[in-house]
């Protein structure tokens, strides 16, 4: 679906995205990972036409889209949200969703004078659209609220569901899981396969949370200084040495100590010891269900 | 009878600091009338005063309309600038029938206009004073001159008329270029007139204002050091402004010989408000010229005494010169003719303007000196 | 020796003038950017508080020329200036106890903080006006002069002459200093990082313990003390009427936009583009080419005067095309 | 930190209530004669329509502002260049000014365009090293070509007849017809700029907007040929009849004598109120116009992109586009605003183009009625323009009331002789006033 | 038994007219971890916020070590040494990281530069930024900009709200060791945390907030444990 080659992005000196490549197979929930300041971001907003490319080339579906402004790239079914929640802080939840779908008969000066009724019907079943997308995310008693009233998390799930308000090829989530409650992300995490299954959409997840990330993705791409570290399935991506020691790490060592210290006779169960796998380290039990 | 006579004036804006001056001139011809109570059986004469910004068409409407349409008043003296007296004129003083006589409008735009003889002014059209000052300069024997004009309707008409008649006589004019009022720093232009070069700068524009920021500049820096001066430029301030830098300067405005100059300087004094102020004189001229009108028209009317206007100001009759408003009231009762002299040695020539008579100056010894008339 | 000529025509008409206007210009746009930067609203007031301060000089310089104080050569409205500013400052800390204050606490747009700036603007200007009245007021002493046309070519035998004045010197110097220290301040002090702190995120200054009215306090006396220093050098070199100051705000608002908001730096450079683009643009190079040995017909000016501000407005936006937030990258809210 | 910035409910009655305010404020000037008002209809009048011209200007300020967050500071050029229809429209011919020099004119702006369209095009396709030089190139020869063209037909036309004409002329059309022609013409301009200027943002927009303006009036001052520039253009037609012919007209000198009213005044009265209904008639199509589009999906993407232009652009608005359509509009509005104000005026004097009066004042009408909302915009305008006129009398009548107190002496007389500067603190103090009390506009943006 | 080092009791307020937090409460013993958890737009944020001063309390009661400071203004309570890290807006984007750091240490006197190496030496990502502007760094070295600007305080209670959201397990780890770490030296920490098992597991006492109010009140190991705070407030 999208392909990058070789892709650079300097910030005067420096090299945020380093020779990048990377393809995102039609049909998959693609996960990207990396440390912070792996240039993840980056490189989404390069792809999704924000920032232009230093050098290097995006082709989606075969066709070259580098250097597309963001708006060309929306119509042609790439959506994106942003790392910090952009809401329209002025407008209402519901309005901020309204004003999604492109294309809309009364977005054009001249059909508001002249074609009104056209618009009604429009707006009606636009209003119904964006209600459903509020009640799956929770938040429907928001629906008048102007958007910069919003919480944290809120705000965040108000980024999601401006998705999915229009029919999109591929969504491009920039840690969507930052600061939403997780019985609400394993919600979504459900509405994402849902999509992927249903509609076709292909997804590319950035995230930090690594429950999420092995649950949906697969393949998983690893980045770290702007180069793609390592990819391979989530699994064999928790695994990879180079990648526990440059982003997974190895659990709390204080934690650790403390309880080797005092609370040795307890036998923690899920204190993780220097050496074993992430996914003991990260709080091993409780795997997150299937069904929520 | 209790009659109002307006005063229309820039009394905030780029003119804002001659304005009083102007404003104490003439509330003096009226208040000469009215304490003189000789005026239409013993009327008295109260004045009205409106800012019209000098600038703000649309302003200067709203001000105009509220003096007539409002507080009654039979007279305008006033517009001050020529595109604001215009619009203030078009839209309500024709069309009310209201007389207004300028002090200084002198685009010679408001030669053509059509005002159903509601319009005179006291101070001449700049088109003959290009003609004077032309002379003037070539009399001194300079051959060669760089112009440089305040950008308005007055300053473009001045030049423009002094260039033509300059060249036609035998001058050369290296450069004529605009200044503009009010602006903060003046050394493009003089750098511009100072490479264009010639023996002397004209500077058609007011003396607190660009004109002399550019003489200012022109010092200096050395560009120039003669200066010719006309009409917005001669004046008191400049002098003790610049003092014995304006040695070999000269110029001339439209005033009076001698007589009524100098009378209208003792009465301002006394008055406390410097009378060789820019227009002071004019204003005062065209209080009393409305106010004689009346009486020898019998009436306050507007529509009435427009047409006594003309007969007041010229010949024949007896003079009348400032301070002596009462004497020619007098005069028109008993229904005898008066030739209004005033401050500024009122001559009206059609369409109602001044016909000007310029008195010639220079700065020798960093004063004001009256050399000549023509 | 037509070479030298030629240079110091240049010097004498384009460099020193052009010099002297923009350190003018930037002074003013020094105070502008520095209100911009931290309290985030262009003060339409800073012309007026210019004016006002000015006034308030020449109050006091009367003052001590009456009691016979002078400073010999330098005017004595140095001596008072301190004395201006001061009361000036109190002034607009009057100014915005009574009227920003409140926009802030209810968190504003800038633009109506803007609109309220040209409240003031307008009260100011009226005060100034009834205060000190609207004729023209001169009030240098001392030497006008450090070196007059006459001195020059008598010393050097050149045809054409080189004027320097006083005040020309003193607002150079006085610039250079206060971008200075301002830079200087802004980077490296505790209070001025305070300043910057506040002026990026208010809560957080709030949040690390700073307290945001001395901030304001502190921006307003400084941007005081500038305007009034700015004004008064103006006022020396050209000569006092309270319209002009209004006049002269176009020009320093585009200067420190030209060099970027909030930076002192870009309110200096600011200030020399638009001074020399006025002066060297419309320059007519005729005296020039004849003394290089060319005769030329015309006056080979490039556009005439009239054009001036639009000159200096269009390379203005030609700088912000290449450059959208000014040449040393300013602030935008 | 979340902004705790709270939308103050703001009564439905608001709006209704302020301009039964303004119309008591223009009943009261219409009838009541004291310290305070005028009691003439025709000064009322006078303001109204003024006002309702300044309505308009700050109808396109706010669709610029309010609904898009455009800092259009040039607003005085826009204007001058629609005021600049009239006098090309509907003025009568100059004799001999065509044939001076008029096609020369016209082929010479159309080289002057050609080679600016020409040197766009080749920064565009263009790369590498010899961009720059062509660039230059294409510019000089385009310039040299064009005044070649342009200088001795302009010289042409200004010398003839140059004491009273030395213009190239109008064509005599109706009046009216020239205000949808001032429209276009600040509609063309604006277009011109937005494509230059509208990718800075917002005080940096404006400082390159207030340069276009001062600009477009330099030009509008010192290009005598197009409308004599500062020896000011005069005398342009009326869509009304004049009062003159209207106090000779027996059936109006009768019918005003049933009101009672002597035919001068009535004459002035009957063609204010015309130009009251026309410039009324006018501003409620916009007002109705704009109020259409606001409500509707277009005026929602317009919030969107003013709230946030990443996250719109990203949602698929072409956010350039956008600003550039609201630019045009909205200073096709202003410049229609130029062209009625003009009109009004029967002048034409580009002096009196300033910035501090024709892009501030209407700024400031514009927030303090309200940015972003039509009604608010068009209230806070009228109100404004009735302060700026009345300060003149209330600042200089304040004045006497506060020296009253005072002993005769130096410094009642030097209170009382700078009474007229009090109109600026009048001003300001009305404005701060109502800016405190509404901080968000009269009647704020829902 | 003492009072609490921090106690905010029965808070009652919000932004308008309507009441964000209904009767909370929240207590932190001196050295001890306390985790606030809920969903989102619970009130978990403004009821930080309460507690620091910068939300109008209709009711309830702020006291710091058994003093009264529910009507100081947030920078007299900074004095008081309290720190917080907001959820948004955390930074000084216009300056440089190290600059952010120093601006934490405003109210200090004493010499910082232990602290400031401290900082850096607990985020060698941010470290090597130092003279950057901290708004051009990517999302996860802002919030490590954040917490380390707060840590450069030196606070007596330090309010934390979701300072892990966006920063890599790694650092995440390194983070919650450091609060560990921190709080043994006796100081306060109140946090809020959608990263609720792993800040759970190291709480000392765990809030459970829904819609203002104190939904469940207990240790963090208790909340963990307890199968329905789990299914319903930390994912399965
Ligand atoms: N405008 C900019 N100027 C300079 N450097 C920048 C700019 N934007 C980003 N960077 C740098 O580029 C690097 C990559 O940033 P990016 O936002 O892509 O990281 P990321 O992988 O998304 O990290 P995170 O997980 O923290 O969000 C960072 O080191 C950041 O400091
Ligand atoms: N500035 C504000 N004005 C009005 N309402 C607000 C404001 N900020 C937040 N709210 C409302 O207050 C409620 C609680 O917000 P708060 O930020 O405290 O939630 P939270 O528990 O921190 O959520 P999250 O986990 O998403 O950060 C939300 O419903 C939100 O809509
Ligand atoms: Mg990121
Ligand atoms: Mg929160």
């Amino acid at each position: 679906m999208i392909q990058v080659h070789d892709l650079h992005k300097h910030f005067g000196g420096f090299c945020a995205v380093d020779g990048a490549s990377l393809t995102i197979e039609q049909g998959s929930i693609t996960g990207l990972i990396g440390p912070n300041g792996a240039g993840k971001s980056t490189l989404f907003n390069v792809i999704a036409g924000v920032l232009k490319p230093t050098a290097g080339r995006v082709t989606m579906a075969g066709e070259d889209i580098t250097g597309l402004p963001p708006h060309e790239l929306f119509h042609k079914g790439l959506l994106r949200t942003f790392q910090l929640a952009h809401e329209f802080s002025s407008m209402t939840v519901r309005e901020n969703l309204m004003m999604v779908p492109g294309g809309q008969c009364g977005e054009t000066l001249l059909n508001t004078w002249l074609r009104r009724g056209r618009i009604r019907q429009e707006e009606r079943e636009l209003r119904k659209k964006a209600d459903e997308v509020l009640e799956f995310l929770t938040i429907s008693h928001l629906t008048h609220e102007k958007a910069g009233n919003l919480s944290g998390g809120q705000k965040k799930l108000l980024e999601l569901g401006r998705t999915m308000m229009v029919d999109a090829r591929i969504v491009f989530l920039d840690e969507v899981g930052a600061g939403v409650n997780r019985t609400l992300l394993g919600t979504i995490g459900d509405a994402i396969v849902r999509l992927n299954k249903e509609r076709g959409y292909t997804f590319c997840v950035i995230e930090h949370d690594m429950d999420f990330i092995g649950r949906l993705c697969d393949p998983v791409i690893v980045m770290a200084a702007g180069k793609v570290l390592a990819q391979g399935s989530a699994d064999s991506i928790m695994k990879n040495e180079a990648v526990i020691e440059a982003y997974l790490g190895t659990g709390l060592k204080n934690k650790v100590a403390a309880e080797v210290a005092e609370e040795a006779a307890f036998g923690e169960s899920h204190g993780a010891q220097p050496g074993l796998g992430a996914e003991a380290g990260r709080g091993g039990d409780g795997k997150p269900a299937g069904d929520i | 009878e209790e009659i109002k006579m307006g005063i229309s004036l820039g009394l905030t804006g780029p003119l804002e600091s001659i304005s009083p001056a102007m404003q104490k001139g003439a509330e003096l011809a009226m208040k000469e009338v009215s304490d003189s109570g000789k005026l239409l059986d013993g009327s008295t004469v109260t004045p009205v005063v409106a800012d019209n910004t000098c600038i703000d068409a649309a302003a200067s409407v709203a001000a105009v309309t509220r003096l007539v349409t409002a507080e009654g008043v039979k007279g305008v003296m006033g517009g001050m600038c020529s595109g604001e007296t215009i619009a203030s004129l078009e839209q309500v003083g024709v069309p009310q029938g209201v007389v207004m006589i300028s002090p200084s409008a002198t685009s010679p735009a408001l030669s053509t206009i059509d005002d159903k003889g509601f319009f005179f002014r006291t101070s001449p059209s700049d088109a003959r004073q290009g003609d004077v000052m032309a002379d003037i300069v070539l009399e001194r024997g300079i051959n060669s001159v760089a112009v440089t004009y305040t950008n308005n309707d007055y300053g473009k008409g001045l030049a423009d008329s002094f260039a033509d008649a300059y060249k036609a006589k035998g001058g050369t004019v290296t450069v004529v270029s605009a200044h503009d009022d009010g602006k903060a720093d003046y050394s493009a232009e003089v750098a511009a007139l100072a490479a264009a070069g010639g023996e002397a700068l004209v500077v058609a524009g007011y003396a607190d204002q660009g004109g002399s920021g550019i003489i200012q500049g022109s010092l200096d820096t050395g560009a120039f050091e003669t200066f010719v001066l006309p009409d917005g430029m001669v004046n008191n301030v400049l002098a003790e402004k610049f003092g014995a830098q304006l040695e070999t300067s000269f110029g001339q405005n439209p005033s009076a010989e001698g007589e009524g100059h100098d009378k209208f300087d003792t009465l301002a004094k006394e008055a406390g408000f410097d009378g060789t102020s820019a227009y002071a004189g004019e204003s005062y001229d065209a209080s009393a010229l409305m106010l004689l009108a009346m009486q020898a028209a019998k009436s306050s009317d507007p529509k009435v005494y427009k047409d006594k206007v003309m007969e007041v100001a010229n010949e024949p009759g007896e003079k009348i010169y400032p301070g002596e408003l009462a004497k020619a009231l007098e005069l028109l009762a008993a229904g005898q003719d008066v030739d209004y002299v005033g401050a500024t040695s009122v001559e009206l020539i059609e369409p109602g303007e001044s016909a000007g008579v310029y008195r010639e100056v220079d700065f020798k010894g960093g004063k004001l000196n009256v050399v000549g008339f023509r | 020796m037509d070479v030298l000529n030629a240079l110091v025509a240049i010097l004498n008409f384009v460099v020193i003038p052009a010099a002297s206007y923009g350190a003018q210009l930037a002074l003013g746009a020094l105070g502008v950017t520095l209100i911009y930067g931290i309290l985030r609203f262009s003060n339409f007031a800073h012309g007026d508080t210019m004016a006002f301060g000015a006034a308030m000089v020449i109050l006091i310089t009367w003052g001590l020329q009456a009691i016979g104080i002078s400073l010999g050569p330098l005017p004595t409205a140095l001596l008072a200036l301190p004395f201006g500013i001061a009361v000036t400052a109190l002034f607009t800390l009057g100014t915005d106890r009574a009227v920003y204050r409140f926009y802030r606490s209810k968190r504003s747009a800038p633009i109506i903080l803007v609109m309220a700036s040209v409240g003031v603007m307008f009260i100011m200007n009226g005060l100034t006006r009834l205060i000190i009245g609207v004729d023209e007021i001169r009030f240098d002493d001392g030497a006008r002069f450090v070196i007059t046309v006459q001195q020059f070519r008598a010393w050097t035998g050149l045809s054409e002459g080189l004027s320097l004045r006083v005040s020309q010197v003193l607002t150079l110097v006085v610039t250079a200093l206060a971008c200075w220290a301002l830079f200087r301040f802004l980077n490296r002090s505790r209070a001025g990082k305070a300043m910057r702190a506040y002026s990026d995120n208010e809560d957080l200054a709030l949040l690390s313990g700073i307290d945001p009215e001395r901030v304001v306090r502190l921006t307003w006396i400084i941007a005081t003390a500038l305007a009034v220093t700015a004004g008064t050098l103006y006022g020396l070199d050209k000569s006092f009427k309270v319209f002009n100051y209004f006049q002269i705000l176009l020009p320093i608002f585009a200067a420190a936009i030209v060099g970027g908001l909030g930076n002192p730096l870009g309110a200096v450079a600011g200030g020399f583009i638009v001074a020399f683009s006025e002066v060297a643009v419309t320059y007519p190079w005729r005296k020039i080419a004849t003394y290089l040995g060319f005769q030329p017909d015309g006056l080979l000016q490039l556009l005439s005067t009239e054009y001036k501000f639009a000159v200096s407005f269009v390379i203005l936006i030609v700088v912000l095309l290449f450059r959208p937030t000014g040449l040393f990258r300013g602030k935008s809210v | 930190m979340s902004n705790t910035r709270q939308a103050d409910a703001v009564s439905a009655w608001r709006a209704p209530i302020l301009f039964l305010i303004l119309v008591a404020l223009f009943v009261a000037e219409g009838s009541f004669r004291n310290a305070l008002f005028s009691g003439s209809w025709n000064t009322a009048l006078a303001i109204l329509n003024m006002g309702l011209i300044s309505a308009v200007m700050a109808l396109g300020v706010n669709m610029q502002w309010g609904y898009a967050g455009l800092f259009n500071a040039g607003v005085v050029g826009f204007l001058a260049l629609g005021g600049l229809a009239p006098v090309l429209v509907s003025t009568a011919p100059v004799q001999g000014a065509w044939e001076a020099g008029g096609p020369r004119v016209l082929l010479a702006l159309a080289v002057g365009l050609g080679t600016l369209a020409l040197a766009a095009q080749v920064w565009k396709r263009m790369s590498g090293l010899l961009r720059v030089p062509a660039l230059i190139a294409v510019l000089v020869l385009g310039f040299v070509l064009y005044r070649w063209l342009f200088d001795p037909a302009v010289m042409a036309i200004e010398a003839n007849n140059s004491a009273a004409a030395g213009n190239i002329g109008g064509l005599g059309w109706p009046v009216l017809l020239s205000w949808p022609v001032g429209a276009l013409f600040a509609a063309a301009a604006a277009w011109g700029v937005g494509k230059v200027a509208l990718g800075l943002r917002s005080d940096y927009l404006a400082i390159a907007t207030l340069g276009i303006g001062e600009i477009i009036v330099a030009i509008m001052r010192n290009e005598e040929w197009l409308s004599r520039g500062v020896k000011n253009f005069s005398g342009i037609p009326r869509p009304v009849p004049y009062e003159l012919d209207l106090q000779g007209n027996p059936d109006f000198v009768a019918r005003a004598a049933e009101w009672g009213l002597s035919p001068a005044l009535a004459s002035g009265i009957w063609v204010k109120l015309l130009y009251a209904g026309l410039f009324g008639a006018v501003l409620l199509a916009l007002i109705l116009l704009a109020e259409l589009a606001l409500k509707s999906p277009w005026g929602r993407m317009m919030r969107a992109i003013r709230d946030n232009e990443t996250a719109a652009e990203a949602m698929g608005k072409n956010v350039t586009r956008r600003h550039l359509q609201i630019f045009v509009i909205g200073s096709g509005v202003i410049g229609l605003a130029g062209a009625m104000m003009v009109t009004l005026d029967g002048l034409l004097s580009p002096n009196s183009f300033n910035p501090l009066r024709y892009t501030f004042l209407i700024w400031v009408m514009v927030i303090v009625g309200g940015s972003g909302n039509n009604w608010g915009a068009a209230l806070g305008a009228i109100l404004i323009w009735f302060l700026w006129i009345k300060a003149e009398v209330w600042g200089p009548e304040f004045m006497r009331l506060v020296t009253g107190p005072i002993p005769e002496g130096a410094l009642r007389d030097h209170l009382l002789g700078s009474a007229p500067h009090m109109r600026f603190i009048a001003l300001g103090l009305v404005l701060l006033l109502m800016l405190r009390f509404a901080p968000r506009g009269l009647v704020p943006e829902k | 038994m003492a009072e609490p080092y921090l106690s905010a009791t029965a808070m009652r307020g919000g932004y308008g007219k309507a009441d964000i937090l209904n009767n909370c409460t929240l207590t932190v013993d001196g050295g001890q971890i306390a985790v606030i958890v809920g969903p989102n737009g619970a009130g978990k944020s403004t009821a930080m916020k309460a507690v620091f001063g910068m939300l109008n309390l209709r009711e309830g009661k702020v006291t710091l070590a058994g003093e009264d400071i529910t009507h100081l203004t947030p920078q007299e309570r900074v004095r008081k040494g309290m720190g917080f890290v907001p959820q948004t807006h955390n930074i000084f984007p216009t300056m440089t990281v190290e600059e952010n750091l120093e601006m934490g240490a405003y109210i200090r006197e004493d010499d910082f530069r232990d602290t400031m190496a401290q900082v850096y030496d607990l985020f060698p990502a941010v470290a090597d930024k130092r003279k950057q502007y901290a708004g051009e760094l990517s999302g996860g070295q802002r919030q490590q900009v954040a917490v380390g600007r707060a840590l450069m305080t030196k606070p007596s209670l330090l309010m934390l709200d979701e300072p892990t959201a966006g920063v890599s397990p790694i650092v995440m780890d390194e983070l919650f060791d450091r609060i560990i770490e921190v709080a043994r030296t006796g100081i306060s920490i109140l946090m809020v945390e959608q990263n609720a098992r792993q800040a759970l597991e190291i709480a000392d006492i765990g809030y459970v907030l829904v819609q203002g109010a104190n939904r469940y009140t207990d240790t963090g190991q208790a909340l963990l444990a307890d199968p329905e705070v789990r299914r319903t407030f930390l994912g399965g």
